[in-house]
């Protein structure tokens, strides 16, 4: 094995207005030929900094303060613009996350490739295309000689992958660089392409560094890895001996954080907190606020509170919420004068029962109809067919169900992204009492106010956070808020669509606990949606399994877990990389 | 496709039929156009049968649907002032506003589009100038400048013609400039005039997009794999502007028509805006609302033209359009 | 003091950017001067430009106090009727401005409900609302104008015509303009409407007016301030042009536009100063609010930094 | 369609020759006026462009030289027949620029084309009771009463070809549509129309065939309307133009200072007054008077006459290139009163002693409408006068507005006092009694302009009397006596006579008339 890229001692220094941020300090690792070299860490850990740094394409005014970066041998620190500019794509190529937006619009796919194969070797078009095309069947794209001048929307996500690889290999590289290659695909896609990249290490003998927030895909594929946190090398080895038996802590805790899709968790461990807390915060609070007072408040007049222990068990009583054949279409408007389509099916035909303090766990891949579910539920779609019944009672669809109609309060939502679920433009205190005085659930404003505080006490956050807006907080923080604020509203029923897939693992960790401590704590009856198997092995008691809008499989969770009945069920659990040992 | 051609051909029956209601309704506060058909020794009762006749002392509504019912039948009256036709006096002053609104749309976007690029890549001292001079450029009143570069280059340089539009050719019915050299001089400063303000919009915009298309995905991929920085601006990024610079383009258009009034005006262009500030003069309802009908007419179909342009741009409009 | 003043723009983004750009800062400064002594005319003036009896022809068409037939009463000259040309400007700035200002509160008000409105419900109140929009975009200004100023001459008393000038000018003008701030609303409510925050609104049932004015409208506010500046510029230079085609601010209020109309007529005559000094404050006023309004742009476009 | 884009190619080729090589011929004359002729029949519009503009194609039986005095055209003669009767004889010899024969039977044509129900000129025949053909070269016009003032009344009254107007299919003007005659001529006079390009363009050449000697050496002549007046001022000092008509006052100094360039100033015909509301029983625009019309009292007319200083005024809004007036009339019209020259003095302190009187010390407010695209500056005319009514207590409230609305403003008496200039049609002082001072009266046709409702018995006693009276000089006292009526009943404040203010390269000759009709006919190119 030869020694393609050496990095030693890289520091990227980013000047701000608060000061010169340290993007990497001192980092150092080295990739050979034929092997891939894991980079993983949270958000801010340096991975993609690191990526940017070999290819030369730091975003201002980010620059190398420190050290080497070696590549066959060569320095690239320092080298000049145009040199550089000869270097990528000819030595040293790269594959982004996002397939959706990596590939041009507006050019066809035998376009974007003779051009940059063309770019780098004297061939003529005839040539290019014909290498283009073998690079294309090599990545496994099917009817390549027609298909090849389609545009990138033509094709599906995983396709576009795969294009986006051969683009990454038209020049045949040496070293590529993958920056999170399959966060943005489904799994049973994910599995597809890390099988691609691996074959194609191997096969041209290629250096890899694939960069990823996913331990599980680490796992999967790659020979070595380094673990990178706030900019610096935490651990580095081989894939084996850093996650066999991690040396530090913080690989430690970063492991047992990750899901486990083998067995269930009742809390996660040894979690890491990075959440910083200013020192005032702890000291300011609401007068007679506590996390007790809101777990009170919550508890008094719930029927839950008084009747759940009263009753022998789950299954004996009365769904909380009923579904049958539900079917939801899209598209079929008859606005249009002239092209009254069908539309598609989101939904169809699903019926499923959640019983009361029970957490029913939808799985499925996008596109399954999993948050259109949850949707037609909260009355943001309209179903087309089915009807749904919610304790005992109709409740009617959509625009039907009144602006006032009691469900509103009792069906609370909390949503994938904590980014857009909270309005920017209003104050913590704002967001969470807005529920409170449109339910009109308590007397006075120094009760909503003190409401507030205990509640945020209660999902772990300093009483101080209401009067700073959601942008000064983290996502994880941000994730609590919103939990908070579905909370107020006392629901008999919560709906978590994806609470965590956009938040670390170690953040995700944190509110998968506040979410089951709460659920335990008030016998919330809870859908939990999610792409995620090992989260929702966590978190549900019962699993639905989706797929194009169709129910595939119910299953109690353990049974579902260890013998799946259906094949697609079977697939998605092949599938998904994870942590076993 | 068609489909969507007839269901905007549609909509545009609606916004014509619109357009020729507010004009119609227009017509009875811009004056009396009878007092000024007329000289002053004629008598009221002559200025009274002359209103009878025209139809002026009918219902507003009568007068609409008469309208609207000569104008489905192409029957475009008579001039009140000229007596003239209305179809052949906007039919002769037509080619004028074309030809001028061509030629500053060609200034502001041969200008303004490579500015735009430039002043996206680059930064430093020209690329700052150029923002400056585009700014003073749409901080002017258009007739400020019009007049200032008569004064420049008319009367103190004596380069070009103050007025008018110079020696035209006839091509059948249409007078074009381009084929005479005082044809091409007399277009430079109201071209120029009516240019700068479309320049500016055009070079900000592009620019604003560039920055945009430049920090995506595909502009990261295709550096990284070291495609040439020519293609990668013009091919692949300036490529990806298109769509929202055509928009406003088209949008522009609409403006450029707008603004002829003041230029043609400042410049004695003889082209519709003139006859329109004269009609307006004149109380010429008939030419008024000809003309305003035709600037609807002219939106619709430059907002279709920009939508049809959307499916040349776009493969993702055009693939999903021929599906339909 | 200035500690706080420091600390507030760490921690306020736009502040921030304020101070680190001295194109804005100077800018911002001449904004406030010519905003400020048009607010201030009244006491900053010489003389009031409207009080026509103080007026005297016999001071008309003087040159500026500094050359040879300069006056030193009237130190940037006087115009054609003997004002002072400084008190006219100050007083034509005020005026401009008083236009321009409530035109385009009138156009945002109306062009941001519309656009909101548009925007949230989508469907065929959006599209029946930009075919509006579509039609607005084809009447040139000056049409609108005519079209205000006549329905305004039929529906009110006579003799009320040139107060109500300044109003017809507003609605003109904020007409001609309320489809740029309608279709950038729209634009982005769309983008709005869709994320979580409202439909978290939504599910507990919210009047859809109130997710609008209350939760989306704070979010939008960026693209609107943007326009809001641009187009006060818009609606300044709108009010000069319509004053050049003749259908301004009555003759004894002249507006900044007015002047300027005026001015021309002076051109060849060799009273350059009649031109040149309004031109001048017109422009030094309308390339800061356009500075402003492109630092603006910059500032709260999150996309662009 | 071949056959014409290659025919206009060579036109354009020409075009490319003729401009590359810069060949301008020195006797093509180009000039430039703020209006287009709407018009190029004779009878269809009776203004002031038109009239002008044709006096260069059409000609008619009499012509006004450059004194403006009658002389004679196309009728040799005239004699008065009987007391009610006018015989003109024919000048032999005449053709049409199409070449066909003048006779009789072509005025007697023109006449009733002139006088029929579509004609905008058939006020001036109102007198006129039967025309007779006596034979070829001979025609007679029967008046209802004597008229010793008709031949000076049709100075304007321009033949046409019957043939011609006929088999065109333009026997009538047309009001609706435009027909033959709307864009071609065919007249007698000193130039034929070569090409029209409406609101753009109009070429002249001089007629071979003109039975005058043409003073004149231009070989050809460009008209352009120009409507704004500083593009104006730019293509006449960029030598773009050899003529323009007007320009604005204030150019006047600079530009007799320049090079290469001549002012022509005379004295217009039009009397630039203002108008009360005589008989209104409250003001319309008061802000502090309400059921009262001070303007009912001749002093507070008065004390407005005093307040205005003509003299400033002219001086600086107009230049100094205005005359005082002191009656309708200017001083070089036909039955001027030379005896009532004298305008009352500019008093203020008699003019606020003058409202004392009339009990209006503390002063009132009132509207003055005004329009801003008449008169030259009209405008600034009525924003200086206003500063003066403000001194002496009279807070005038100045609308100014475009023409088109101003008319039907008046019309419709929305005015307590009002601007209006006044150019005799017949160049006489008849002519504004008839219009202005006669109490308005719609089935005499009198008064139609007297927007005021000014009324005197004695004026409307007057009135017939002038229009028959045959001696000048009985006829003249009583212009004066009529004149002095409306000066001391102050039923108008003439102000100033309008200037003529044209402007050439100083290699232009002309002549300016005070009727502000450009006459091609007298242009000399050297």
């Amino acid at each position: 094995m030869t020694q393609l890229l050496a990095i030693s001692n890289l520091s990227v220094k980013f000047p701000t207005r608060f000061g010169v941020f340290d993007a990497l300090e001192g980092v150092s690792l080295d990739v050979n030929a034929g092997e891939i070299h894991g980079l993983v860490g949270e958000s801010g850990a340096g991975k993609s900094t690191v990526g940017s740094a070999v290819m030369g394409l730091l975003q201002s005014p980010g620059y190398v303060a420190s050290g080497e970066i070696r590549f066959t041998g060569r320095n690239l620190v320092g080298l000049d613009s145009d040199d550089y500019h000869r270097l990528r794509g000819d030595r040293i190529s790269m594959i982004f996350q996002d397939p959706q937006t990596s590939l041009n619009p507006l050019l066809t796919i035998a376009t974007q490739m003779i051009e940059t194969i063309r770019q780098h070797r004297k061939v003529d078009v005839h040539t290019a295309r014909q290498q283009a095309i073998n690079l294309l069947k090599e990545t496994g794209l099917n009817d390549v000689d027609t298909r090849i001048d389609d545009y990138p929307h033509q094709f599906s996500g995983g396709m576009r992958q795969r294009v986006v690889i051969a683009l990454a290999l038209c020049t045949e590289p040496d070293l590529i660089i993958a920056d999170e290659p399959t966060t943005a695909l489904d799994v049973s896609v994910q599995k597809q392409i890390l099988d691609l990249i691996r074959t194609l290490c191997t096969a041209r003998n290629i250096g890899i560094i694939l960069i990823t927030h996913d331990i599980g895909v680490i796992n999967e594929i790659t020979d070595r890895v380094t673990v990178l946190r706030a900019g610096r090398v935490v651990e580095s080895g081989t894939t084996e001996a850093v996650l066999g038996s991690p040396a530090e802590p913080y690989t430690k805790a970063l492991m047992a954080a990750v899901p486990r899709l083998d067995k269930r968790l009742e809390r996660f461990k040894n979690i890491i907190d990075d959440e910083p807390t200013e020192l005032d915060d702890t000291h300011w609070k609401v007068e007679g606020a506590s996390a007790g007072y809101a777990t009170d408040w919550l508890l008094t007049n719930n029927e839950r509170a008084h009747t759940s222990d009263a009753l022998p068990s789950v299954s004996e009583r009365p769904a909380i919420l009923s579904i049958q054949d539900l079917e939801v279409t899209f598209g079929a408007s008859g606005l249009g004068w002239f092209n009254r389509s069908h539309g598609v099916k989101a939904l169809s035909g699903v019926s499923l029962q959640v019983m009361p303090g029970e957490v029913l766990g939808i799985v499925g891949e996008s596109g399954s109809g999993k948050s259109t579910l949850a949707k037609a539920i909260v009355g943001l779609v309209n179903p087309s067919a089915g009807r749904m019944t919610f304790r005992d009672s109709e409740l009617p669809p959509g625009r039907q169900r009144t602006r006032a109609h009691p469900s509103r309060r009792e069906i609370q939502m909390v949503f994938q992204d904590p980014y857009s679920s909270l309005n920017n433009r209003k104050t913590v205190e704002h967001i969470i009492s807005e529920p409170i005085q449109f339910y009109g659930l308590t007397d006075n404003e120094s009760q909503t106010r003190k409401l507030v505080a205990s509640v945020l006490e209660l999902v772990g956050m300093p009483q101080r956070a209401m009067v700073k807006y959601p942008h000064q907080f983290s996502g994880g923080q941000r994730q609590r808020v919103a939990v908070a604020r579905a909370l107020v509203a006392r629901p008999e029923f919560l709906i978590c669509d994806e609470p965590t897939s956009a938040l670390d693992v170690s953040i995700q960790a944190q509110i998968l606990n506040l979410l089951k401590d709460l659920q335990q704590t008030f016998g919330l009856s809870i859908l939990f949606i999610s792409h995620n198997l090992a989260v929702i092995r966590q978190m549900a008691d019962r699993v639905v399994v989706l797929q194009n809008g169709q129910l595939v499989e119910t299953a109690g969770t353990e049974s579902f877990f260890n013998s799946p009945q259906e094949s697609y069920s079977q697939l998605l659990l092949r599938e998904t990389p994870s942590l076993t040992f | 496709m068609l489909a969507f051609v007839l269901r905007r051909l549609a909509q545009s029956i609606f916004v014509m039929l619109a357009v020729s209601l507010i004009a119609f309704s227009l017509f009875r506060f811009v004056g009396d156009p009878i007092a000024q058909m007329v000289g002053q020794e004629t008598s009221i009762e002559d200025q009274e049968n002359i209103r009878e006749r025209l139809g002026l002392n009918d219902p507003l509504t009568t007068q609409y649907v008469r309208f609207v019912s000569n104008l489905s039948q192409a029957e475009f009256g008579y001039s009140y002032r000229t007596r003239q036709p209305v179809s052949e006096m906007i039919l002769s002053r037509l080619p004028a506003t074309l030809e001028l609104g061509a030629i500053s749309l060609v200034i502001s976007l041969i200008v303004g589009i490579p500015a735009g690029i430039y002043t996206a890549l680059k930064r430093g001292f020209l690329s700052n100038a150029l923002l400056v001079a585009t700014l003073v450029g749409i901080s002017i009143p258009t007739f400020v400048i019009g007049i200032f570069l008569i004064y420049l280059f008319g009367v103190s340089l004596g380069w070009l013609p103050t007025f008018g539009r110079g020696q035209t050719v006839a091509l059948g019915w249409w007078q074009t400039n381009f084929l005479t050299v005082s044809g091409w001089k007399a277009l430079i400063l109201p071209g120029v005039t009516l240019g700068v303000y479309q320049l500016t919009l055009t070079m900000r915009l592009v620019r604003a997009e560039m920055q945009e298309v430049l920090k995506t995905d595909y502009i990261k991929f295709a550096t990284a794999r070291g495609i040439n920085y020519r293609s990668l601006y013009l091919n692949h990024a300036f490529r990806n502007t298109l769509v929202p610079v055509v928009t406003i383009i088209g949008l522009q258009l609409g403006g450029i028509i707008a603004f002829s009034i003041v230029t043609e005006s400042v410049f004695q262009w003889p082209g519709m805006g003139l006859l329109f500030l004269e009609s307006i003069r004149y109380v010429d309802i008939p030419v008024m609302s000809v003309y305003l009908v035709l600037i609807a007419l002219m939106f619709v179909v430059i907002n279709l033209v920009v939508d049809l342009l959307y499916f040349a741009i776009d493969p993702r409009v055009r693939l999903r359009g021929s599906h339909d | 003091m200035i500690n706080a003043w420091l600390r507030w723009s760490r921690e306020n983004e736009l502040a921030y950017l304020f101070f680190r750009n001295p194109v804005a800062i100077v800018a911002a400064i001449i904004a406030i001067l010519c905003i400020g002594g048009a607010v201030l005319s009244p006491w900053l003036a010489a003389t009031d430009p409207y009080d026509i009896a103080s007026l005297d022809i016999m001071d008309s068409l003087i040159p500026p106090a500094w050359s040879e037939s300069g006056d030193a009463r009237f130190f940037i000259g006087t115009d054609d009727q003997g004002r002072d040309l400084l008190s006219a400007i100050l007083y034509g700035t005020r005026l401009s401005l008083l236009v321009g200002f409530l035109a385009i509160t009138f156009a945002s008000v109306l062009g941001v409900t519309v656009g909101l409105m548009a925007g949230y419900f989508g469907g065929r109140f959006d599209a029946i609302m930009m075919r509006i929009a579509d039609i607005q975009l084809s009447l040139p200004a000056i049409l609108t104008a005519l079209l205000v100023d006549g329905i305004a001459k039929g529906l009110l008393p006579r003799g009320q015509h040139d107060n109500l000038m300044i109003v017809v000018l507003t609605v003109a003008i904020g007409l001609s303009l309320w489809v740029n701030f309608a279709r950038t609303v729209r634009a982005t409510t769309f983008v709005e409407r869709n994320k979580e925050y409202v439909q978290s609104c939504e599910i507990m049932g919210m009047h859809p007016f109130r997710i609008m004015f209350t939760h989306i409208l704070p979010n939008i506010m960026g693209p609107i301030l943007v326009i809001l500046t641009v187009d006060l510029a818009v609606a300044v230079l709108l009010e000069a042009t319509l004053s050049f085609l003749g259908v301004g601010v009555p003759a004894n209020q002249p507006s900044l536009g007015t002047l300027i109309r005026i001015g021309t007529e002076y051109m060849f005559s060799g009273e350059w100063w009649i031109v040149i000094f309004p031109s001048a404050m017109l422009i030094l006023m309308i390339i800061s609010i356009n500075v402003l309004g492109d630092f603006l742009r910059d500032a709260l476009n999150p996309r662009m930094r | 369609m071949t056959v014409i884009f290659r025919r206009s190619l060579s036109v354009g080729f020409a075009a490319l020759w003729l401009t590359a090589s810069g060949v301008t011929q020195a006797e093509t004359f180009k000039w430039a006026g703020t209006t287009d002729p709407q018009t190029m029949d004779p009878h269809a519009t009776n203004s002031a462009p038109v009239l002008g503009f044709l006096n260069n194609v059409y000609e008619g039986l009499v012509r006004r030289n450059k004194e403006m005095k009658i002389e004679p055209a196309l009728a040799e003669s005239w004699e008065q027949i009987g007391s009610d009767g006018w015989r003109f004889n024919l000048r032999e010899g005449v053709t049409f620029h199409d070449g066909s024969a003048f006779t009789a039977d072509d005025v007697l044509f023109s006449y009733e084309r002139a006088s029929s129900e579509d004609s905008d000129v058939r006020s001036w025949f109102a007198p006129v009771d039967s025309v007779a053909v006596v034979d070829d070269y001979t025609i007679d016009f029967l008046t209802k009463a004597p008229n010793p003032l008709f031949p000076d009344s049709i100075a304007n009254f321009m033949i046409m070809d019957r043939d011609w107007t006929t088999s065109n299919e333009a026997a009538r003007p047309s009001r609706e549509a435009e027909n033959f005659a709307t864009r071609n001529t065919n007249g007698t006079g000193a130039f034929t129309v070569t090409s029209r390009d409406p609101g753009v363009k109009t070429t002249l050449q001089p007629f071979d065939g003109w039975w005058d000697t043409l003073e004149s050496n231009i070989t050809e002549a460009v008209f352009t309307p120009i409507g704004e007046s500083a593009t104006g001022m730019a293509a006449l000092l960029s030598g773009e133009i050899d003529f323009i008509s007007p320009i604005p006052l204030q150019d006047v100094p600079r530009m007799k200072e320049r090079d290469g360039f001549t002012v022509h100033e005379g004295v217009e015909a039009r009397v630039l007054m203002f108008g009360f509301a005589h008989q209104a029983d409250s003001l319309k625009f008061s802000d502090d008077l309400t059921g009262e019309n001070p303007f009912k009292d001749v002093r507070v007319r008065q004390a407005a006459y005093q307040a205005i200083n003509v003299d400033a005024l002219i001086d600086k809004v107009m230049r100094g290139s205005a005359q005082p007036a002191s009656q309708l009339v200017s001083s070089a019209m036909k039955g001027y009163s030379e005896a009532k020259s004298e305008r009352l003095a500019y008093d203020p302190d008699a003019a606020m002693q003058l409202m004392k009187d009339a009990g209006y010390e503390d002063g009132f407010s009132f509207g003055l409408q005004c329009p801003n695209d008449r008169y030259i500056n009209d405008e600034a005319i009525c924003k200086a006068a206003a500063s003066m009514f403000a001194k002496v207590g009279l807070n005038a409230k100045l609308t100014a507005m475009p023409v088109r609305n101003y008319w039907p403003e008046l019309r419709e008496d929305n005015f307590d006092m009002y601007l209006l200039g006044w150019s005799p049609g017949t160049f006489d002082a008849e002519h504004p009694i008839r219009f202005l001072a006669h109490t308005p009266n719609s089935e005499k046709k009198l008064g139609s302009w007297n927007f005021g409702d000014y009324s005197n018995a004695r004026v409307d006693e007057l009135l017939p009397m002038i229009q028959t009276e045959l001696d000048e000089d009985t006829r003249q006292a009583m212009i004066d006596e009529t004149t002095e009526l409306l000066q001391q009943e102050i039923a108008y404040i003439p102000m100033y006579v309008q200037p003529l203010i044209w402007a050439s390269k100083d290699t232009i000759e002309l002549t300016q008339r005070t009727d502000n009709f450009f006459i091609l006919r007298w242009v000399t190119v050297n």
